[in-house]
C-alpha cells in the first residue's frame, strides 16, 4: 500500500470525489449539479478498486452512474417548468453549516485518533464468489427481504407516477390559477369543490 | 507513509458531510435526493475500507451489506422521484421549502 | 415572442392538453422545409404529444413560381417546357396532358404514331416515376437506401431512353401540340426490347425483397388508413385512391391517345393504407410493362406530328383535359380569348389535392408513422406549389 | 513441452521467445522482466500498463479505418454501385480522406446550447469505447486487464454511454437531438436487460465471470456457445445491436425522422469522433458476441498452431459482416415496437434460458453426467426450445393490421366508383396478389 | 368514354330543389352565387346525377366578374359536368364554401383565394397557401400589372404581328381607370429608340 503508484491513485481519485461533491454545492444549473455527483461517483468507485473490492466497484458504477443519475435526469425532464437552480437556501443554510462542521470535526477526529487494531495485509480474493455464496447461504433472509423491497419500491414508484383524471383536474387548475395570476389551489377545492360553488368548476372536476 | 484506514476514514467523513450539507441546504427536491445519495456514497467507502483493512471475519460481512445499501439507495431513489414527480403535478414546483402543505 | 409569452403559450397548450389530452406538454416540431424526408421543400408543422401527432398543418409555397400567371404571358407552344418543370419527376405526363388541353383548344387531329409514342412514353414515366416513389417509400421506413438504389438502376435505363428520343432526362420537352417533337431514334427500339426482357426478372427480386419483410408489414401496414368514401369525398386520386379499393383509373375511364386499343388492367387495393398504396405502384408498374410490350408490338408508322401553325391562334373557348400521371388525374383547364396566349392557364395538381387528407391520415399515429404516410402519397413539391 | 498457454512448440527453441507472435505476451513479460531487474518495479508495472494501452490503441486505430472502408464497400455491393473508390488505390484512403475533412470542418455550437454539458459528450464517449477493449481476451494470456468480474465490468462501461448520449441531446437545444436523446436513453436502458441475461446463461453455464474463463470453459468442453443457447446468441446480438443504435434499431440517429437524432448540432471533429467511437463500439461489441458465442481465440485445436488473436479477427469480421449485413438490408422499427420486441419476446425468452441453463447446469454437476455426452443432448434440447420460442412469438405477437392479409385485384371491367368498388371487393375468386397474413 | 352531362338535366335537379338557382347560357350550367353550395350538395346527393367527385376547382378573372369554374364528376356514371358561378362584385368578390360538401374543396379553395382574392364563406381556415401573408394584392388578376406600360397581363399579339390587328375582338376590353404605376402621359419613361408607346 505504499508505493508510489498507489499514492497517486489515491490522492487523485479522493479530490476527484471531494471535488465532485463540493462542485454540486456550488454549481447552478441542477444538471451540472446531477453531472458532478456522476464525477464523484465515479471517483468512489475508483477508490474501491485501490481498495481491491472490484465487485463493488462495478456494482457501483453499473447501478449508482448508469442508472440512478439517468433516473435522476429523467425527473428532471418530466418537471420542465420547476425552477433548475440548485441554489441553497440561505436562512437554513447558516445553522446547517454550523453543525455540518462540528459533525465533521467530531467524526476525523475520531477516524484519525482511535487505534484500529492489527491491519490484515492480504485482501480478498475472488469477491464476487464469496458474495455470491455468502448471500445466498448466510444472508439468505436480508436477501430475501432486499428482494421484497426493491419490488414493492417498483410497485410504489409505477403508482404513484402514473397521473390519473384526478391529478390532471388539480395540475390544469393550478395552471390555470397561475396563468390569471391568483394564489395557489388547494388541490381540496379542484377534487371535491365546495357546495357554493358555480356549475363550470364543478364539472371540470367530475 | 503507507496510506492507512485513517485515510480512507476520513475522506469517508469528509464526502458525508458534503453530501449533509447538499441534504440540508438545497432548494430542490432532486438536489436534496443528490445529498442523500453523496451521504450513501460516504458510508458505503467506510464500509469498504472496513472491509480491507479489518479482521478476516468481517471483511465478507462488510461487503455484502455495501450491497445491501446499494439496493436500498436505488429503491430509495426511484420511490423518492416518483413523489417529487406528483408533488410537482400539483404544484408546479418541486422547490422544498414552497411545497409546505402539511405545514398545518 | 418573448419567453414570458413562450411559457404563457406553453401553459394554455398544457391546460388544454390536460382537460383533453392525457398531461403531457404538446411539442410543436417542425418538418421544416429542409429535412430529409418531405420530397422538396415541405414543410409540416406538427404537434405532438409525446411521440402521438395530434395536428399536422402544412406550410407550402416555398417553390410558388406562379406558373399559371408566366404562362398567361406566352404563346400555346411556349408553355410547353413550363409543364415539365411542374410535376419534374413525370414531365412526360404533364406535357401530354397540357398538348391534349391544347389540342381540344385548336381541333387538332393527333397522327395514329403520334399517339402510340405517346403512349410509349407516359408509361415508361409511370415506370421510372414508380421506381422513384417505392424506393423513397421503404427510404422513409427506414432501409439503408438498398431497395431505392436497386430501383434507381432501372429509372437510371428509362431516364437513358428519354436522353436518346428527346435529350433531356427530367424536363424532356418532348411533346409538341398534334403530336411529338421528333421521331424516335433507331437505337431506341433494341434498348426497349432489352428493357423490356430485364425488367420481370428486376421485379422479381423486389418483391422476393420487400413483400414478405415483417418489418415493412409493421412499420406500413395499418398505417395512414383511409376509407373509399372519404377518399373520394376528399377527391384523391391515382394510387392513393386505388388502394383503398376504388377502380378509378382514367385511362380506363376516359381513354385518349388510344389507351382503349391496349388490352392492360387496374390494380386495387382493400385495406386503402400504406402497404397498399406500394402494392398497387408495384403492380402497376407491371402493367405499364404489358402495355409497353403491345406499344412496341404494333407500333404504326407515319407522320408523328399534325402540321399545326406554329402561330396558330384558337377560337375563344375553353377546354379541360385530364391524364392519369403516376400520381394521380392530372388536368389543364385552358381559357382561350382568340388571343396567342392562352388566356386562363390552370393546372389540377394531384399531389396538392392528395394532401388534403394528410390531416386525417396521420393524427393519432407517431411522428415516424407520420414521415411514413408522407412517403406513401408520394408528392412532387414543384406540382404542389407550381 | 507445452507452452503453459497450451502452444505447441514449432521449431523446437522458438518457445517463449520475444519474436513468437502467437502470443505477444511474451513480449510483454520479456520487456517487464527486463526493465523490472535494472530500474524500479513500479516503473515495470507502468510500461506494461502502456505497452497494454498502446497494443489496443494499434489494433482499433488500424482496424477502424479499415472497417470504415470495408463497411461502405460492403453496403455499396448491397447496393449495386461501387462504393469508394476515388481516393487512394481501391478508394482505401477514403476513410483518410474522411478524417482530415472533418478535421478541418469548422465546430459550430448552438448559441443557446448549454456550453459545458454541449463539449463533454465527444470526449466521454470515447472513453467507455476503448475502455472495453481492456477486458477482451485476444489470446490465452493476451488480455489487458483479465478481471474476475470482466462480464460486469463490460456491463458497467456500457451502461454509461448512456448518460452521455443523454447528455449530448440535452445540451444541443435542438427539438430532434431531444427526441434522439430521450429515445436513445429509454431504448439502451430497456436493452439492457436482455444483455445482461443473455450473459447470465454463459456465466451460470460456466460457472465463472472472468471473459477468458468463459472461453477456456468453451476449449475444455470442445463446444461453442451459440450452439447451447442459440437464443441468447440471437437476443444478445440484437440487444448489442440496439445499444449501439444501428439498424434495425437505429431510431435514436433516425435521418428520415428525427435529421440525425443526439448528435444533430455536432459538427467537424465533435461528429467524427461520435463516428469513430459508434463504429468502435461495432468492432468491439462483435469482438465480444465472437468471443462468448463463437469461442473466441480458440477453434478446435487450430489455435495452438495459429496465433490466437488472428482467429477471434477472423470471428470477429465475420459476425461485423452479420451487422453490416442487417444495416444493409432492414428497414427500421418503430419505437414503440422495438420497446415492446424488447420487453415482450427478448425478456421472457432470455429468462427462460437462464432457467434452462440453471437445470441443466445442476444436473450437469450433480449427476457428475460425462460431458462429452451431455452437451450435445443439451444442445439439441435448448435448439429446439429456440425454435419452439421464436415460432411462438412470431403467431402470438402479430398486430391486428398483420392478421389480414394484403389483398391487390385487378378491377378488369369494373372500371367507377364505390358501386365499382363494391363489386370487385366481393368478387370470389383468388386475389392477383396476396402478402402477408397467417 | 367520359361523357359531357347534360347541363339542362342537371338544371332541372338544381330548379327542382331551389327554384331559380341555376341557368343554362349556350350548353353551361351557371349558378347562384348564395346558392352554390345548395346546388352542389343536390347534385352530388341525387341518383340521378351522382356527382361525387370534385376534380377541379379554379377562378377565371374576367375583368368585368370573376368566374368560379367547377368540373364535377360521377364515378360510377362516368359523366363530368363544368358548373360555373358569377362574382360580379370585385371590391370583395364572396362566394358560399364547398368544404361542406366536398373534402376536397379546402385547399383548391385557399388557392383560389390566395391567387384571386376571392373569399368563400364558411371555410374552416382560409388563409393564403402559396404567398406570405403580407403580400400585396392578388397575382393572378388581370389587373395584377407585373410590367410597366401593358393595360393588362396577355400577350396582345405574337411578337412578329403588327400593333394595329394584334386584339382580334376591338372593344372588348373596357378601359379601366388609370393606375398609379401606370407610365405618365407626358411619357418619361422611355420604352426604347423606336419611341413606340404602347400604351
Amino acid at each position: 500500500m505504499s508505493d508510489f503508484g498507489f499514492h497517486l491513485a489515491f490522492w487523485s481519485l479522493g479530490a476527484m470525489t471531494i471535488g465532485g461533491a463540493s462542485m454540486i454545492l456550488i454549481s447552478r444549473n441542477l444538471i451540472h449539479a446531477v453531472i458532478w455527483l456522476v464525477m464523484s461517483m465515479l471517483g468512489v468507485a475508483g477508490l474501491y478498486l485501490t481498495l481491491s473490492a472490484d465487485f463493488i466497484a462495478v456494482v457501483q458504477v453499473l447501478i449508482y452512474v448508469g442508472a440512478i443519475s439517468v433516473l435522476m435526469l429523467f425527473a428532471i425532464m418530466l418537471t420542465p417548468r420547476a425552477e433548475r437552480d440548485n441554489s441553497q437556501n440561505i436562512k437554513t443554510a447558516g445553522p446547517a453549516g454550523l453543525v455540518v462542521l462540528m459533525v465533521m470535526i467530531a467524526t476525523m477526529w475520531v477516524a484519525i485518533d482511535t487505534d484500529w487494531g492489527a491491519v490484515r495485509e492480504a485482501a480478498l480474493t475472488e469477491q464476487a464468489r464469496l458474495i455470491g455464496e455468502s448471500l445466498i447461504k448466510h444472508y439468505i433472509l436480508p436477501f430475501e427481504i432486499g428482494a421484497v423491497l426493491l419490488t414493492a419500491a417498483l410497485v410504489g414508484a409505477i403508482a404513484l407516477a402514473r397521473q390519473d383524471d384526478e391529478d390532471a383536474a388539480i395540475h390544469a387548475a393550478s395552471l390555470q390559477a397561475e396563468l390569471e395570476g391568483e394564489g395557489a389551489v388547494d388541490p381540496v377545492d379542484v377534487v371535491d369543490p365546495p357546495i357554493a360553488a358555480d356549475a363550470s368548476d364543478s364539472e371540470a372536476s367530475s | 507513509m503507507t496510506i492507512g484506514i485513517e485515510h480512507y476514514l476520513t475522506l469517508g467523513a469528509l464526502l458525508f458531510c458534503i453530501g449533509f450539507f447538499i441534504a440540508w441546504s438545497k432548494k430542490n427536491a432532486i438536489g436534496v435526493l443528490i445529498g442523500v445519495e453523496l451521504m450513501l456514497n460516504a458510508v458505503n467507502l467506510t464500509l469498504v475500507a472496513f472491509s480491507r483493512f479489518g479482521s478476516a471475519e468481517v471483511a465478507l460481512s462488510t461487503q455484502v451489506f455495501v450491497v445491501f445499501i446499494i439496493a436500498v439507495a436505488a429503491a430509495e431513489v426511484a420511490v423518492g422521484l416518483a413523489l417529487a414527480l406528483v408533488v410537482y403535478r400539483n404544484r408546479q414546483t418541486i422547490s422544498v421549502d414552497r411545497t409546505t402543505l402539511l405545514r398545518g | 415572442m418573448t419567453t414570458a409569452d413562450d411559457t404563457r403559450l406553453a401553459m394554455q397548450g398544457t391546460i388544454e392538453a390536460l382537460t383533453t389530452g392525457d398531461g403531457s406538454e404538446p411539442v410543436v416540431v417542425n418538418l421544416g422545409p429542409q429535412h430529409p424526408s418531405t420530397h422538396g421543400v415541405f414543410r409540416l408543422k406538427v404537434t405532438l404529444d409525446g411521440e402521438i401527432v395530434q395536428d399536422a398543418e402544412m406550410r407550402i409555397g416555398y417553390l410558388h413560381r406562379s406558373m399559371e400567371k408566366l404562362a398567361e404571358e406566352r404563346t400555346y407552344t411556349q408553355n410547353i417546357p413550363f409543364t415539365d418543370r411542374i410535376d419534374y419527376l413525370a414531365a412526360m405526363s404533364n406535357n401530354l396532358a397540357y398538348c391534349l388541353a391544347a389540342e381540344e383548344l385548336l381541333g387538332v387531329e393527333v397522327p395514329p404514331r403520334a399517339n402510340a409514342i405517346r403512349v410509349m412514353f407516359a408509361e415508361l414515366q409511370r415506370v421510372a416515376s414508380h421506381a422513384m416513389a417505392n424506393g423513397t417509400f421503404i427510404n422513409d421506413c427506414g432501409a439503408w437506401h438498398t431497395p431505392l438504389f436497386h430501383m434507381f438502376r432501372d429509372r437510371e435505363r428509362v431516364l437513358d431512353m428519354f436522353e436518346m428520343t428527346c435529350g433531356a432526362r427530367l424536363t424532356t420537352n418532348y411533346m409538341r401540340i398534334g403530336g411529338v417533337a421528333f421521331d424516335l431514334p433507331d437505337e431506341l427500339l433494341p434498348t426497349l426490347e432489352q428493357f423490356l426482357a430485364d425488367m420481370p426478372e428486376n421485379i422479381a427480386n423486389y418483391e422476393a425483397l420487400l413483400l414478405e419483410n415483417e418489418i415493412l408489414h409493421a412499420r406500413a401496414r395499418g398505417i395512414g388508413v383511409i376509407s373509399p368514401e372519404m377518399a373520394i369525398n376528399s377527391s384523391l386520386s391515382g394510387p392513393v385512391l386505388r388502394a383503398t379499393g376504388v377502380p378509378w383509373d382514367l385511362r380506363k375511364a376516359n381513354p385518349y391517345c388510344g389507351y382503349e386499343d391496349y388490352e392492360f388492367d387496374v390494380p386495387v387495393g382493400e385495406q386503402g393504407d400504406c402497404f397498399d398504396r406500394f402494392l398497387v405502384r408495384m403492380a402497376e408498374v407491371k402493367e405499364s410493362l404489358r402495355i409497353l410490350r403491345q406499344v412496341v408490338d404494333n407500333l404504326p408508322d407515319g407522320p408523328w406530328l399534325a402540321d399545326v401553325p406554329l402561330h396558330a391562334r384558337p377560337e375563344p373557348g375553353e377546354s379541360y383535359a385530364r391524364v392519369e400521371s403516376p400520381r394521380g388525374e392530372l388536368g389543364f383547364y385552358l381559357v382561350s380569348d382568340g388571343g396567342p396566349a392562352p388566356y386562363r392557364f390552370h393546372c389540377r395538381p394531384p399531389s396538392l389535392i392528395n394532401l388534403s387528407a394528410l390531416k386525417e391520415m396521420s393524427i393519432g399515429g407517431t411522428l415516424a408513422d407520420a414521415i411514413v404516410t408522407l412517403g406513401s402519397i408520394d408528392i412532387v413539391v414543384g406540382e404542389i406549389d407550381r | 513441452m507445452t507452452d503453459p498457454a497450451g502452444l505447441v512448440s514449432v521449431l523446437g527453441s522458438t518457445l517463449g521467445a520475444w519474436y513468437d507472435f502467437r502470443d505477444l505476451n511474451n513480449l510483454q513479460r520479456l520487456i517487464t522482466e527486463w526493465i523490472a531487474d535494472w530500474g524500479p518495479d513500479w516503473l515495470a508495472s507502468i510500461i506494461a500498463g502502456v505497452l497494454g494501452t498502446l497494443g489496443i490503441l494499434g489494433v482499433i486505430g488500424p482496424t477502424l479505418l479499415i472497417l470504415i472502408w470495408v463497411e461502405r464497400k460492403v453496403i455499396a455491393r448491397f447496393q449495386q454501385r461501387y462504393g469508394p473508390n476515388r481516393v487512394g488505390p481501391k478508394g482505401l484512403l477514403q476513410p483518410v480522406a474522411d478524417a482530415v475533412k472533418l478535421i478541418l470542418k469548422e465546430q459550430l455550437a448552438p448559441r443557446a446550447a448549454d456550453k459545458l454539458i454541449f463539449f463533454l459528450p465527444p470526449v466521454l464517449i470515447f472513453v467507455p469505447g476503448v475502455l472495453i477493449w481492456g477486458v477482451l481476451p485476444f489470446g490465452p494470456r493476451m488480455s489487458v486487464a483479465d478481471l474476475n468480474v470482466g462480464v460486469l465490468f463490460l456491463l458497467a462501461v456500457s451502461g454509461t454511454t448512456v448518460l452521455v448520449i443523454f447528455m449530448a441531446g440535452w445540451s444541443s437545444n435542438n427539438k430532434y437531438a431531444l427526441f434522439g436523446a430521450m429515445r436513445a436513453v429509454a431504448m439502451s436502458i430497456s436493452y439492457e436487460v436482455p444483455m445482461v441475461l443473455a450473459l447470465l446463461t454463459l456465466v451460470v453455464f460456466s460457472g465463472t465471470m472472468s471473459i477468458n474463463g468463459i472461453v477456456q470453459w468453451q476449449q475444455q468442453e470442445d463446444v461453442i456457445f451459440i450452439l447451447l443457447f442459440p437464443l441468447s446468441a440471437i437476443a444478445f446480438f440484437f440487444a448489442a445491436s440496439a445499444e449501439l443504435n444501428r439498424t434495425p434499431a437505429d431510431i435514436s440517429e433516425a435521418e428520415s425522422e428525427i435529421v440525425a437524432g443526439y448528435h444533430t448540432e455536432y459538427s467537424g471533429m465533435r461528429f467524427g469522433l461520435f463516428y469513430a467511437v459508434e463504429l468502435g463500439n461495432t468492432l468491439v461489441v462483435s469482438a465480444f458476441i465472437a468471443t462468448f458465442f463463437l469461442g473466441g481465440w480458440w477453434l478446435w485445436g487450430l489455435d495452438q498452431w495459429v496465433p490466437s488473436w488472428i482467429i477471434l479477427l477472423v470471428k470477429t469480421g465475420a459476425v461485423y459482416f452479420l451487422l453490416i449485413w442487417t444495416r444493409g438490408t432492414l428497414p427500421r422499427l418503430r419505437v414503440d415496437q422495438l420497446m415492446g420486441f424488447c420487453w415482450k419476446a427478448l425478456v421472457p425468452a432470455t429468462l427462460l434460458f437462464v432457467v434452462v441453463a440453471f437445470v441443466e447446469r445442476t444436473l450437469l454437476i450433480s449427476e457428475g453426467w460425462d460431458t462429452t455426452v451431455a452437451l450435445p443432448v443439451m444442445a439439441v434440447i435448448n435448439i429446439a426450445l429456440t425454435l419452439g420460442a421464436i415460432v411462438l412469438f412470431a403467431r402470438v405477437s402479430r398486430p391486428a393490421p398483420l392478421r389480414r392479409p394484403a389483398r391487390i385485384r385487378m378491377a378488369g371491367a369494373q372500371i367507377g366508383g364505390l358501386r365499382a368498388a363494391r363489386q370487385v371487393a366481393s368478387r370470389t375468386e383468388e386475389p392477383q396478389l396476396q402478402v402477408g397474413g397467417d | 368514354m367520359t361523357s359531357q352531362y347534360d347541363a339542362t338535366a342537371a338544371m332541372e335537379i338544381v330548379n327542382a330543389d331551389a327554384p331559380g338557382a341555376a341557368c343554362v347560357e349556350d350548353g353551361v350550367l351557371y349558378l347562384e352565387p348564395s346558392e352554390v353550395a345548395g346546388a352542389v350538395q343536390t347534385l352530388r346527393d341525387s341518383e340521378e346525377s351522382d356527382l361525387v367527385f370534385l376534380s377541379n376547382l379554379t377562378a377565371v378573372d374576367r375583368e368585368l366578374h370573376f368566374e368560379v369554374v367547377y368540373h364535377l364528376q360521377s364515378l360510377d356514371r362516368n359523366h363530368l359536368l363544368q358548373v360555373k358561378a358569377r362574382v360580379t362584385d370585385r371590391e370583395d368578390p364572396a362566394l358560399p364554401s364547398l368544404t361542406g360538401v366536398y373534402h376536397g374543396a379546402h385547399l383548391q379553395e385557399r388557392e383560389v383565394y390566395d391567387l384571386f382574392g376571392i373569399r368563400f364563406e364558411g371555410h374552416p381556415d382560409l388563409r393564403r397557401m402559396f404567398l406570405w401573408d403580407g403580400f400585396p394584392g392578388y397575382p393572378l388578376r388581370k389587373d395584377f400589372l407585373q410590367m410597366p406600360g401593358q393595360v393588362r397581363a396577355g400577350l396582345p399579339g405574337f411578337p412578329h404581328e403588327s400593333e394595329e390587328n394584334a386584339w382580334p375582338v376591338p372593344g372588348s376590353v373596357p378601359q379601366r381607370p388609370q393606375h398609379p404605376n401606370d407610365p405618365q402621359p407626358e411619357g418619361d419613361l422611355v420604352v426604347s429608340e423606336e419611341g413606340e408607346e404602347s400604351s
